[in-house]
């Protein structure tokens, strides 16, 4: 039961965690809090069904849906955070921002798709495989090997390219990235990019784990996964993946030992605990200060 | 859009030439705006009218609460609808269970919750930016998970009704009687006045030094740690109060009345307004909470354009609409005959 | 007993040895510099005396009391305050109200006091404004007085400082750098600034790289490199010993 | 003061018609504006009622307490409308209801199902399925269709759900021939169930009732047969909606409850309102839509009865009529509460058919 | 032939114009040197120059291409280079990683590695550090990670703004040797410096500015004859009225 109630668990958190990886990209590279992550969370998994809609065919139409998204991440960012960043204006106020265009996001799918859950289609035949003595579906292992794949990806374009040095440099001080001959505009761009493509990758597994999709099915979602980036360390990506698996474990726990009514609080109670004892998460560093 | 930021800024601008050429009738003003508000019942508006009147009010007294720990001291707060529930539960509770008078009840709340503001507070003091706004965004989810589960106390998701208006000797004030449009505008009277308070003084001073650089005012002899704490307190108070009359003006509340979005609401008042002014706080809510009631007839893009709405504002006005530095002199006080008194007159009157 | 003593203090970063058994000590009174190649440790030295490092070893007496184990705002009650390499003002905030915030460990009057007005609140304000506008006219800034503290130009941001840390009523004042950036004639008139100090009977510990400011203004200085103390002495002995010119005078004539 | 002011005349009555438009459950509030509207242009075309035309005001609450006590306020002092449908929760329509209670608005709900909702006033109707009577139906499946002993259930945390799971749990507890093997409690905001699910599993349970809607029941029942193939799943008559079957696909096959409304029915008043419905909507109206069309056939069935738009005198002839709907006999008893009737319906080849006991199929 | 030029350059901050008409010059391979007080506006030049500030009017023309409204990586292909005031290295960089990004528009990686090995041997305390965070190295080994920086991507134009800053004695004269050292490699200088004696003995030309415009310019040495010059930026003479200012005022203060 409790071995059962882990696996559960862990295929719970990576279901955060593939969510996380991009909160965390977008947070380390910008500082940013960007609450419309949620919101384009969701927004990957309607383009995709709009476009099965339109008979493109499963691949096709994810391969589209992850593009848009990944485009919305741009126009999101074009739109309404360049400008800010031009004024050098508080990061608060970019994060209101964030919250303005999940708002829009959000209310533009119910009016386009309508607010009821609808059926999203199965990506893979679901087996159950046993594993000592626990039950793992197959989707539950290629979810699990996505994120790692992802995180792969991300991390090696992060440590060990160019761009990647770039990136972290116009997260440290944009101006000073510019006089170096960085294009801080299209790294930034290719930032949010990145962050929308991974969002719309995780809401392609996960409603086609779950087949159900809905406009505000990424906000519990989302603030769960946020707080695993957080609880993982804000900008490191393997931490984002952890602290999703930490979450999910420690609500599959929760729900043995208290009841499934118990889950979120559990969350967010291992969350608080977790940043007492390291105030900069799991495998966050403290930021170095020389006065 | 050049428009718009041309106009925005012309507004703000003027409102900023007025703060320093009108300064001398402040009191004036003041009392002017005071018994405006104060004769706005009789004006004959209706209930609904005189809600949202209140509801302004109600949010005021929460962002200059959350202002004090944002707005002074940086501490971001993704979770102050939390101490608004436990406000607004604990008078609740009390009032309900104990029959307790509304004052009492509510002076028991804002004990109460002030102490969960030092419970939160303690812990979090090594934790900065976006640790700690994730941590308060917790704070509010857990306490609404204990509103849902606790049924003995909080009656779980059933939530508690029949909350009694506030009564003072026998005499209940509704908002047929105005009576609660006016406990809201003394209570808010009250409030803006312990924030004016603590601005003029060296807990206001020392909380903008601590957000302006916590090392450097650590290094003037500043225990930044209590006096971040004392922020988490007193913030919590205020919003312990406002919670309490919350709870006694709608008579109904439930784990839904203090969702995640009510706490970005506050936090959006605050910083549409301008973080860390008194001023800012009456005109965001006035907007933010109008805005759905007028934008009514929008109908389902009525979302989408409050979305458009925080987006504009904080792109033309990253600082807030009323977030502009004070241009007055500081004010020094002068004592007679004294030798800087003297000197001063002497400068002047060689003409500097 | 000197009035600050500084016995055999040690710090290390990861495997970096930053300061190496330094001992020094300061007499009441008297301005005292600590140069040294960049990355000596001097800065470290001051972070560690203002109680943002901890030394790993050694012992620091302050007007006869150890300051092991006490907090950074412990240290500045006890009467020394520090400027810092790279100038931290509180930006946001008015010239006046950067000094009262100096006036912070001096305020008498409670939280009450302040929400309630009372004559205790009044009286403690009014006359810590006043100090403070006067303070700020004597260092020059007076007519800075009411000006957003950024707006400052850097000379007068360094003075702001310097003004800062005089208002927590410290005798001991740790100076880090004071004249870099300024120009000759600037520097001069700060080399005159810090003279007074030292004539109205502040104790000045000074770091600094301005040979010009260092050799007129110390009553006696310490060479440190690699965080070990390589000679001490009166200027013109520092200016002889040949250790300190290879190491970091250089040859040639000094400016 | 305006409970006697006469209405002026000759310009339309107004019913207003307040449920979430925008937000999560916009789905529901716009398919009640619908159901509604249908039965208000069915009047229209018959002449209204007491000579005038019939308009149907919209608000938007949000689904939101506070939204909704704004809203009332709005309505009330609006002397055109005699009567509001909505709101969706209990939570929402008990901040509202002390204001139509104070003013003498007729409010019908559709969907609240507090306890004590409709006690608030003597203004405040339920057209709801009491959550009780449901139940005798579902032991009656359980016990003498099923034949099964270990049951376990799934409630939806709010207060709609933690009401009828208690409800459930009471009628199992009390029936000895039943056994309640676990009951979990799950939260909104998420569609993983797989924890429920494994302490329900872990706990043998044989039969699971769903205390939720369609958006519980078709995940839960997905999830759930992926572990056990053969668990029967049963839910309550709010999950009757065609989007049950379009989410659950296989997985809802064979999934029982009882309904007071059958849109396949083969009533002509039922077919009727299906077929201008689908023609609006697309879909097949659920339970809860019909009973939105039954709320305002009931009210202006009253009307019309009551002969004039007194306030008082149009609560009592609404206490007393007995209305003969789509979803059965519609009658409110004295707190105004509705008495239903219930048959049984199970999901087949992805239909819904009527259910006779498992010897029957 | 002229490699830069500046023509009636014109620069706001918000209300506050910072630059008013500024005229410049720059021939290929001189050395020019900018002096002037504290917010003169030579800081502001070189933000202009690079387009990190927005020029309100006016031209920059460099190797005859309108450069104005550039923006600051386009700018920094064409061949200019800065080592900015207050280092700007990044701070959760190590200090190679600082290094190869000051290479960043440059494509071939081995020679990359070639000019980073060149600069490793300039500043050996650099090479010491390469996997140090650039944030917790001292002032002056910023200072130094700064002008490496500058120089990795291979400039036809360098300019440096004030790279003496809070570097030990014996290091601003190698920084300056090195300064004539890059010059003679062929490499344009632009050279912002408080310590003026300095910057103008190296170079060829100056401009003096005050208030953000050009006061005086011409050949170093004829400048540093100049009587006003000596006065205000070598500080050879020092004003005698205003140190006694100064102490005067102190002296009446009642600290
Ligand atoms: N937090 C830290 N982590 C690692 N190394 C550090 C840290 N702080 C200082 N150092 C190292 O310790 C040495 C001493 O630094 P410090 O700042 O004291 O030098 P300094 O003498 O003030 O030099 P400068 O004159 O350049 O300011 C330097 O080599 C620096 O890189
Ligand atoms: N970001 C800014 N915002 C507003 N004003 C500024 C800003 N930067 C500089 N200024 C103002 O512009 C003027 C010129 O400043 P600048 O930094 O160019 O001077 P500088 O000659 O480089 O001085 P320093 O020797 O101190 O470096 C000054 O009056 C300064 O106050
Ligand atoms: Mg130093
Ligand atoms: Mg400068």
């Amino acid at each position: 039961m409790i071995l059962q109630q882990i696996f559960n668990g862990l295929s719970l958190g990576m279901a955060y965690a593939l969510i996380a990886v991009g909160y965390s990209l977008v947070f380390g590279i910008l500082r940013l809090v960007n609450f419309s992550h949620g919101a384009v969370y969701a927004f990957g998994a309607h383009a995709v069904i709009f476009f099965i809609g339109y008979h493109f065919g499963l691949i096709p139409a994810i391969l589209l849906g992850v593009l848009l998204t990944g485009a919305l991440g741009v126009l999101i960012d074009r739109v309404a955070l360049y400008p800010l960043r031009k004024k050098k204006s508080p990061g608060i106020s970019s994060l209101i921002t964030t919250i303005g265009i999940s708002y829009i996001i959000q209310n533009l799918l119910m009016m386009g798709f309508g607010s009821e859950k609808k059926p999203f289609p199965k990506l893979f035949d679901n087996r159950i495989v046993h594993i000592l003595g626990a039950r793992i579906s197959t989707m539950q292992i290629i979810m699990f090997v996505t994120s790692v794949i992802l995180l792969a990806i991300l991390t090696f374009l992060i440590k060990g390219t160019k761009i990647g040095l770039a990136m972290r440099a116009v997260e440290q001080n944009e101006k000073n990235a510019g006089l170096m001959g960085i294009n801080t505009n299209f790294i930034i761009a290719f930032t949010f990019f990145l962050g929308g493509i991974s969002a719309a990758i995780a809401s392609v597994l996960i409603s086609g784990y779950y087949e159900i999709l809905y406009p505000t099915m990424g906000f519990m979602v989302g603030l769960k996964a946020f707080a695993a980036a957080v609880l993982g360390g804000i900008g490191v990506l393997h931490g984002a993946i952890v602290g999703g698996l930490v979450i999910g474990v420690s609500e599959g726990l929760a729900a043995t030992w208290f009841g499934s009514q118990y889950r979120d609080s559990v969350a967010f109670i291992i969350l608080i605990i977790v940043l007492i004892v390291r105030p900069a998460g799991l495998f966050g560093r403290k930021g170095i200060e020389k006065v | 859009m050049e428009k718009i930021r041309t106009g925005i800024n012309r507004l703000t601008e003027g409102f900023s030439y007025l703060e320093t050429n009108v300064y001398k009738y402040r009191i004036i003003l003041y009392a002017g705006g005071l018994s405006l508000s104060m004769l706005l019942p009789v004006f004959g508006f209706s209930q609904y009218m005189t809600r949202i009147f209140i509801m302004i009010g109600i949010y005021t007294m929460l962002a200059l609460g959350l202002n004090i720990l944002t707005g002074y001291t940086g501490l971001v707060s993704l979770g102050h609808g939390g101490f608004f529930a436990i406000g607004a539960y604990t008078t609740a509770i009390l009032m309900l269970r104990f029959q307790m008078n509304f004052l009492i009840a509510v002076m028991i709340a804002m004990v109460f919750t002030g102490i969960c503001g030092l419970l939160l507070g303690l812990p979090t003091l090594r934790l900065t930016g976006t640790y700690l706004s994730i941590v308060t965004l917790g704070f509010g989810e857990i306490v609404r998970m204990v509103i849902m589960n606790f049924d003995t106390v909080t009656n779980g998701t059933l939530g508690i009704r029949n909350i009694p208006r506030p009564s003072f000797f026998g005499f209940e004030l509704t908002l047929a009687n105005h009576g609660l449009f006016y406990l809201m505008l003394v209570l808010l009277i009250l409030v803006t006045y312990v924030c004016i308070g603590i601005q003029n003084s060296n807990m206001g001073r020392t909380l903008r030094a601590i957000k302006a650089d916590e090392l450097a005012a650590v290094m003037m002899g500043i225990r930044s740690s209590r006096y971040k704490v004392g922020a988490f307190v007193v913030s919590a108070v205020l919003t312990g109060l406002a919670g309490g009359y919350y709870a006694s003006l709608v008579s109904y509340i439930d784990h839904n009345s203090f969702t995640f979005d009510v706490s970005i609401m506050i936090l959006s008042i605050v910083i549409l307004g301008g973080m860390g002014t008194i001023r800012g706080m009456f005109l965001g809510a006035a907007i933010l909470v109008a805005f759905p009631e007028v934008a009514r007839p929008l109908m389902e893009w009525r979302f989408v354009v409050y979305g458009l709405v925080l987006i504009l504002m904080m792109r033309f006005k990253p600082q807030g609409l009323l977030g502009w530095r004070s241009r007055l002199p500081y004010k020094i006080p002068v004592l007679k005959r004294s030798q800087t008194y003297r000197e001063e007159k002497e400068a002047n009157r060689r003409g500097r | 007993m000197a009035y600050l003593e500084v016995n055999k203090i040690s710090i290390r970063f990861g495997g970096l040895t930053a300061i190496d058994k330094f001992d020094f000590k300061v007499e009441k009174g008297q301005i005292v510099s600590i140069i040294g190649p960049n990355g000596a440790g001097k800065t470290t030295v001051f972070n560690i005396l203002s109680g943002i490092y901890r030394a790993a070893e050694g012992e620091i007496t302050f007007d006869g009391r150890n300051l092991k184990d006490k907090s950074p705002q412990e240290i500045v009650s006890l009467g020394m305050a520090r400027t810092f390499q790279n100038i931290r003002l509180f930006y946001d905030m008015r010239v006046i109200e950067n000094v009262l915030i100096g006036t912070h460990i001096r305020t008498g009057y409670r939280f009450l006091d302040g929400l309630f007005r009372t004559k205790r609140f009044h009286l403690e304000e009014g006359e810590k404004i006043r100090y403070a506008a006067d303070l700020l006219k004597t260092v020059g800034l007076e007519k800075r007085i009411h000006d957003y503290a950024d707006n400052l130009p850097y000379g007068e941001q360094r003075k702001l400082e310097i003004a800062r840390a005089i208002a927590t009523g410290a005798r001991l004042l740790l100076l880090d750098e004071p004249a870099a950036g300024m120009n000759p004639q600037e520097s001069e008139e700060l080399r005159q600034f810090i003279l007074q100090l030292k004539n109205q009977g502040y104790t000045i510990l000074l770091i600094e790289h301005d040979m010009n400011v260092v050799m007129n203004l110390s009553d006696y200085i310490y060479v440190l490199d690699y965080g070990k103390k390589i000679a001490e002495g009166k200027p013109q002995e520092i200016l002889e010993n040949q250790q300190v010119v290879a190491a970091y005078l250089g040859e040639g004539e000094v400016e | 003061s305006s409970s006697n002011k006469k209405d002026s005349g000759n310009g339309p009555i107004k019913i207003a018609v307040a449920f979430p438009m925008t937000g999560d459950n916009a789905e529901y509030g716009k398919s009640f504006l619908l159901a509604a509207q249908i039965k208000v242009d069915e009047w229209n075309a018959n002449g209204g009622v007491l000579g005038r035309n019939i308009e149907l005001v919209n608000y938007d609450d949000k689904n939101s307490g506070e939204e909704a006590a704004s809203i009332a306020q709005k309505i009330v002092s609006n002397p055109e409308i005699i009567g509001v449908l909505g709101h969706f929760s209990s939570g929402v329509s008990m901040v509202a209801a002390p204001t139509y209670e104070e003013n003498k608005v007729i409010e019908i709900s559709n969907t609240a199902s507090h306890p004590d909702y409709s006690s608030i006033g003597k203004y405040i109707f339920r057209n709801n399925s009491v959550i009780s009577s449901e139940f005798k139906v579902i032991e009656d499946i359980i016990t003498n269709d099923l034949s099964l002993t270990k049951v376990g259930i799934v409630a939806i945390k709010t207060d709609w759900g933690t009401t009828a799971g208690a409800i459930a749990a009471d009628m199992i507890k009390n029936n000895p021939g039943l056994e309640l093997v676990a009951q979990e409690e799950v939260l909104e905001g998420s569609d993983d169930y797989s924890l429920a699910i494994a302490k329900l599993q872990e706990a043998g349970a044989e039969v699971v009732i769903s205390v939720g809607m369609y958006s519980l029941i078709a995940p839960l029942a997905k999830q759930y047969k992926a572990v056990d193939p053969d668990i029967q799943v049963i839910g309550l008559s709010n999950a009757y909606a065609q989007q049950l079957i379009e989410l659950g696909g296989e997985a809802v096959e064979g999934i029982i409850f009882p309904v007071s409304f059958y849109a396949d029915s083969d009533e002509e008043a039922v077919k009727q309102f299906v077929t201008a419905y689908v023609e609006e909507f697309g879909s097949e109206p659920s339970a809860l839509a019909a009973q939105a069309y039954d709320s305002i056939g009931i009210l202006l069935e009253a009307v019309k009865q009551n002969g004039s738009l007194d306030k008082e005198t149009l609560r009592d002839t609404l206490n007393s009529i007995t209305y003969q709907g789509i979803t059965g006999e519609t009658k409110f008893d004295e707190i105004g509460d509705a008495t239903k009737e219930y048959t049984k319906l199970i999901v087949k080849d992805g239909k819904f058919v009527r259910y006779n006991g498992k010897a029957a199929q | 032939m002229s490699l830069l030029k500046v023509e009636n350059l014109y620069t706001n901050y918000g209300r506050i114009t910072a630059l008013k008409g500024i005229n410049l010059e720059l021939q290929e391979g001189e050395i020019i040197s900018l002096i002037g007080a504290n917010g003169a506006g030579k800081s502001t030049l070189l933000a202009s120059i690079t387009g990190t500030v927005p020029v309100a009017k006016g031209k920059i023309i460099f190797d005859k291409k309108d450069i104005t409204h550039h923006r600051p990586n386009d700018i920094v292909k064409l061949g200019i280079s800065l080592s900015m005031e207050g280092r700007g290295v990044f701070p959760r960089l190590t200090v190679e990683e600082n290094l190869l990004l000051g290479a960043y528009t440059r494509k071939n990686k081995s020679e990359i590695t070639t000019t980073i090995s060149e600069m490793y041997e300039m500043f050996p305390r650099l090479a010491q550090r390469r996997k140090q965070l650039a944030g917790t190295m001292s002032g002056g080994e910023q200072q130094m990670l700064a002008i490496a920086r500058a120089l990795m991507s291979k400039p036809r134009l360098l300019l440096l703004d004030e790279p003496s800053l809070g570097l030990a004695p014996n290091l601003v004269k190698i920084i300056f040797d090195m300064i004539k050292d890059i010059n003679r490699k062929g490499i344009s200088i632009l050279l912002i410096e408080q310590n003026a004696n300095m910057a103008m003995r190296i170079s060829n030309r100056s401009y003096v500015l005050e208030n953000g415009q050009v006061k005086l310019h011409g050949h170093s040495k004829e400048l540093m004859n100049n009587k006003e010059v000596r006065k205000a930026y070598l500080g050879e003479i020092i004003d005698p009225a205003v140190s006694k200012k100064v102490i005067q005022s102190l002296a009446s203060s009642n600290l």
